[in-house]
């Protein structure tokens, strides 16, 4: 493998990538989706510093970081539904009401 | 060198689907880069010889989240989205989030490679021929020492179908 | 009503918004050129995800005026006309037509050509419903039926082809009687074929009637009450599945029918099932009265005495029989010419098409094309 | 730095030539095999249906594929004018892709992998095949068109909710083999001298439920019902676009078949491989091969032309030779060790191709299911049933090593396991049919959600 370093860099770009998409965009399913990149990222350090020490257990908590990207989705997808169902929209800003 | 080519194609792919994920109008073709961005980090999990997280990758990730993803933007019809504007009148916020969490990362890399012995360990990683047969090891891992936060995810899980189920049920 | 309803859901096809999911409609326009619509039927559909909330038929692609021909052909002119209706039942088409100027001249054909009209008319049934219980199964997803259907339709051409040269649109009788006297083997290949048919009838069940996919596909799709199917004027095997026991051969027997003995098959529940099992048994009695018109085919002349011209005093008639889709009848009108004043013909297709929109509302539409199958339309009836 | 790539690509060259070649080669016969699905299809359609099928292009319409291919290559290429073009460019090759590439996992014989001993197998041909579902759905939404995007939301609810079933039915049978890895399972089932469609009967039919309504066959080929959407999300493609979703669609029918035959089917051993009583079975293969050759010969004179009686002896020649081929292991003792390879491929093929004329049958027999009944099948029988499964194979396989049950003597504790899953099943059923009788007429209405 190649330095560490390498690693977290490309982890690094892929975060930061992730957090600007999440701010900038207005559309929440792309929000979403940059929050995915962003959890991506993270599986990256984990399964180099895994492999850096030869040892499973970072390997294992990416799998749980998947498993937890997989519920986000499904519910965070769920939500977004149900709220086109009420407003038309899928803006963040236009999310502006408590209850609907 | 193998590994290295590999490393950079996987990497500039990555970065480069990423970047035009957040940079896309369409929310289609955004999903369409972030696809290839999760298929070029799978690539990066081989290229780590973590071959089970590379296929977990693609069959949850790239087959099951993003299928989803895809699904709910044709329901939520394009046409309509596509003449709102799409990005929030943040730009400046974004770039000062950007570069202070770009400050921050390189300085923690540039530092840790200065000083030897604190931040990132400098150590060589085991050859690939010595680590253990990759699914075994994981699932002895995760059955044995993580096992109650497998049980855990797992009621994660649950939990997040009933939510998505209930959250999508359409009012009778 | 139809206008303001037209209206209605044009514009909605035009506004913004149009969703899956949520409280939007998706409209969708199936055909003029679409597998299953048999032809060139239009539906426009308003669906909700898949379930159909609204439905308009739009016809009229076909559209040929034979009505408006008939007025400028002399009566024995325009009766290959009425063959191009519902082409999958020429005979039947021109049985009713030839009564219908029959009546009007105050003719009756003599008991032999009777006869033979009736093996033809009841051959022709057969027929129609074989390419029926084909394309709707293969509307429904059941591919093979309707290559066994072709043969034993097959079969029936070939009888028909013996008789008087043509195959689909026969031209098969004449204003008084039969233009070709039987041919020797008729008998023969009709008892044959009648032989074979029950065995091959079977099969169509073995595959279909206790199929899981079939009952689950059809059973409770499309229902129509009795009351609705009376209300909308719906006649035939779709009125027979609603269970109303009308059926124009008893009810007011012509050719021959009076001398037969058969069954009408009458459903309970009106769904595609009792649809589809009402016209399986109709194949079934038709054969019947094959197989007991041949035993006795009396001899005699086929063409009563009309003469070259045909002049019907003055006067208008409606004649109808039991054709293979429901009651095809024709208003004719004369003025004494040799030409009709005016024809208007009742196709059975086109008044049980208007029955389509409440089967369909609240099904899916795969149910659509069952349901359209189901209807047994010819687009060449409906539009005429 | 130029250098360095050029030696990078050597180093990778020397080391990865032979997969690369057979990778190469795949992608260049696929299409002709795929192809003579297709035929075989039609000419098992027609039998069926008391016709003749293809009988123009060439003796018996063999060459009816070529023609077929030639056709669709010089089609106009429509790009309809709303569409999405770059997604619609995209969509069929990644279907294609998908499919091709996960075929790369499968082993043909122990001899012809070309994706050697990986530790995933199974699993990187399920995955990777499971890849496809986005050049359905991206097809159908690019084309913008109703029936296309209704055709892709349902295949793409379709393949998620099956793809579950099926994951579940190799889970059971992976419990079995304890192993991934594609060579290690059909060794498993040579060691335990017993295939795995006999320990897991219910995982087996699970799987083969499912792997029809992945593959879009009939009686789940909803996503492109003809009746109904025309031809779902193909509906704007023509000509070569057309027909790479063709080849995607038979080329994931050979994966689905392939894996099953791995897991359940014994790979490519010969039926009671290990039982020396019945080696005269290694004589079938080439008295098949004669057999064909055989038929050709008699019917050769029976051909109207002198092209097509060349033809014809040309199929009996090639069949003649492969029979020498096949028998060569069995008879020759110099040719012993070449035993595996070509008796392992003859048979794996042939059990592929049987369970694709299973497929087949299917397609000609039975009506289309409709999208809610599907959904209830995959969502209410399958997936519960698949659960249960894999709970009664788990504990079956404790009761058997408890007992220290090794091969035929496993299915003492299997076969239990298998009824009770049935029972299970047949309950399910019972108490799905109560629920839907009270709403025969209101058929679920949110099945997208799922």
């Amino acid at each position: 493998m190649l330095p560490i370093g390498h690693y977290l860099f490309l982890s690094a770009a892929l975060f930061i990538i992730g957090v600007i998409g999440v701010i900038t965009r207005r559309n929440v399913i792309v929000i979403l989706m940059s929050i995915e990149l962003i959890l991506n990222a993270v599986n990256i350090n984990l399964v180099a510093f895994s492999r850096l020490y030869g040892d499973v257990a970072g390997q294992v908590f990416a799998l749980f970081i998947i498993a937890d990207a997989a519920a986000e989705a499904a519910v965070g997808l769920g939500i977004i539904i149900a709220f086109f169902r009420n407003r038309e929209t899928v803006l963040a800003d236009e999310m502006d009401l408590l209850k609907w | 060198m193998l590994d290295k080519v590999l490393f950079y194609i996987f990497a500039g792919l990555a970065i480069a689907s990423g970047a035009l994920m957040v940079t896309r109008r369409n929310a289609v073709h955004s999903a369409i880069f972030l696809v290839t961005a999760l298929l070029a980090t799978a690539g990066i999990f081989l290229q780590l010889r973590a071959e089970f997280l590379f296929i977990v990758q693609i069959i949850l990730y790239v087959g099951g989240i993003m299928v989803l993803f895809i699904f709910v933007i044709m329901l939520v019809n394009l046409d309509v989205a596509l003449q709102q504007i799409q990005f929030a009148r943040q730009k400046w916020v974004a770039l000062i989030v950007a570069l202070a969490l770009s400050a921050q990362f390189g300085l923690m890399l540039w530092s840790s490679e200065k000083i030897p012995g604190q931040g990132i360990p400098v150590l060589a990683a085991p050859p690939a021929s010595e680590l253990p047969a990759n699914s075994e090891a994981v699932a002895q891992s995760l059955f044995g020492n993580y096992l109650l936060a497998f049980e855990i995810a797992s009621v994660l899980l649950l939990v997040a179908m009933i939510g998505a189920v209930v959250m999508a049920k359409k009012e009778k | 009503m139809e206008a303001e309803r037209e209206t209605t859901l044009s514009s909605e096809a035009t506004t913004e918004n149009k969703t899956l999911l949520g409280a939007d409609e998706l409209i969708i326009n199936m055909g003029p050129q679409h597998p299953s619509t048999h032809g060139v039927l239009r539906v426009k559909l308003k669906l909700d995800g898949e379930r159909v909330i609204g439905s308009e038929c739009i016809i009229g692609y076909l559209h040929r005026g034979v009505e408006k021909i008939g007025e400028n052909r002399t009566y024995q002119q325009f009766a290959p006309y009425v063959d191009r209706m519902d082409y999958v039942a020429a005979v039947s088409n021109g049985l009713g037509y030839c009564e219908a100027i029959e009546k009007l001249l105050v003719v009756e054909a003599p008991p032999r050509a009777r006869v033979i009209r009736t093996i033809l008319t009841e051959l022709q049934r057969i027929a129609s419903h074989l390419l029926w219980l084909g394309t709707h199964a293969l509307d429904i997803g059941a591919l093979t039926p309707l290559f066994y259907c072709m043969r034993e339709r097959e079969e029936i051409l070939k009888i028909f082809e013996k008789y008087c040269g043509a195959r689909l649109t026969t031209h098969a009788f004449r204003i008084g009687g039969l233009q070709y006297e039987a041919y020797d083997t008729l008998e023969k290949d009709v008892e044959r074929f009648c032989k074979d048919f029950e065995s091959r009838v079977a099969e169509y069940e073995t595959l279909l009637t206790q199929n899981r996919i079939w009952i689950g596909r059809t059973k409770g799709v499309g229902i129509l009450t009795a009351e609705d199917a009376i209300a909308f004027g719906v006649t035939g095997p779709v009125l027979r599945a609603s269970g109303v026991k009308w059926d124009l051969r008893k009810a007011a027997p012509y050719a021959a029918y009076d001398q037969y003995k058969f069954e009408i098959p009458v459903g309970t529940t009106g769904d595609t099932y009792d649809r589809y099992l009402v016209r399986m048994e109709e194949m079934r009695q038709s054969r019947l009265i094959c197989l007991q018109a041949i035993e006795n085919i009396p001899a005699g002349p086929i063409l009563a005495k009309v003469g070259k011209v045909l002049k019907p005093p003055p006067g208008e008639v409606y004649h109808a029989i039991e054709a293979p889709k429901g009651e095809l009848g024709y208003y004719v009108v004369s003025d004494g010419t040799v030409q009709p004043y005016r024809v208007r013909i009742r196709p059975p297709s086109f008044i049980n098409l208007q029955a389509f929109d409440r089967m369909v509302r609240g099904h899916l539409v795969a149910d659509v094309v069952a349901i359209i199958g189901t209807i047994d339309i010819v687009l060449g009836e409906v539009d005429r | 730095m130029m250098q360095a790539v050029i030696q990078a690509t050597m180093d990778f060259l020397k080391l990865y030539w032979a997969p690369l070649l057979c990778g190469l080669v795949i992608v260049a016969v696929l299409p002709l095999i795929v192809g003579y699905i297709v035929l075989v299809e039609r000419k098992l359609m027609a039998d069926m249906q008391a016709r003749l099928g293809p009988m123009r292009v060439g003796p018996h319409g063999l060459l009816q594929p070529i023609a077929d291919a030639v056709k669709l290559l010089i089609k106009e290429d429509i790009i309809p004018d709303n569409a999405d073009k770059l997604v619609f460019w995209l969509a069929p090759v990644l279907s294609v892709g998908a499919a091709l590439l996960s075929i790369a996992g499968l082993a043909i014989g122990p001899a012809f992998q070309i994706a050697k001993d990986i530790n995933i197998g199974i699993l990187f041909v399920v995955g990777v095949s499971a890849m496809g579902i986005f050049g359905i759905v991206l097809g159908g939404w690019a084309s913008n068109s109703h029936y296309s995007l209704m055709g892709s939301l349902r295949s793409s609810a379709q393949l998620v909710s099956y793809e579950t079933a099926a994951g579940m039915a190799l889970v059971s049978g992976l419990l079995l083999t304890g192993t991934l890895n594609i060579k290690a399972i059909v060794e498993a089932q040579y060691n335990e001298g017993i295939w795995f469609v006999m320990l897991a009967p219910v995982a087996f039919f699970i799987y083969l439920v499912a792997s029809i309504a992945e593959t879009n066959r009939a009686p789940f080929d909803l996503p492109e019902a003809e009746s109904e959407l025309v031809a779902g999300y193909m509906t704007e493609f023509s000509g070569f676009r057309w027909s790479l979703y063709f080849l995607a669609e038979y080329t994931n029918m050979i994966v689905v078949s392939s894996v099953a035959t791995t897991l359940f089917l014994g790979g490519w051993l010969r039926p009671f491989a290990r039982v020396h009583f019945f080696n005269f079975l290694d004589y079938v293969p080439p008295l098949l091969m004669i057999g064909v050759a055989g038929y050709c010969l008699l019917r050769t004179p029976k051909q109207p032309s002198r092209v097509q009686q060349l033809f014809m002896l040309a199929v009996a020649g090639l069949c003649l030779a492969l029979a020498l081929v096949l028998l060569a292991p069995v008879a020759l003792p110099i040719a012993k060790p070449l035993y595996a390879g070509i008796h392992g491929g003859f048979w794996f093929i042939f059990k592929v191709s049987a369970y694709i004329y299973f497929f087949m049958w299917l397609r000609f027999t039975i009506p289309r299911y409709r999208f809610d009944q599907l959904m209830r099948l995959g969502w209410q029988f399958l997936i519960p049933l698949s659960i249960v499964n894999v709970l009664v194979v788990g504990v079956a396989l404790i009761v058997g090593s408890y007992f220290n049950l090794h091969g035929w003597s496993m299915l003492l504790v299997t076969t239990p396991a298998a009824i009770i899953a049935l029972v299970v099943a047949l309950m399910i059923l019972a108490a799905g049919q109560q629920s839907s009788a009270g709403k025969e007429n209101a058929p679920a209405s949110d099945f997208y959600a799922g």
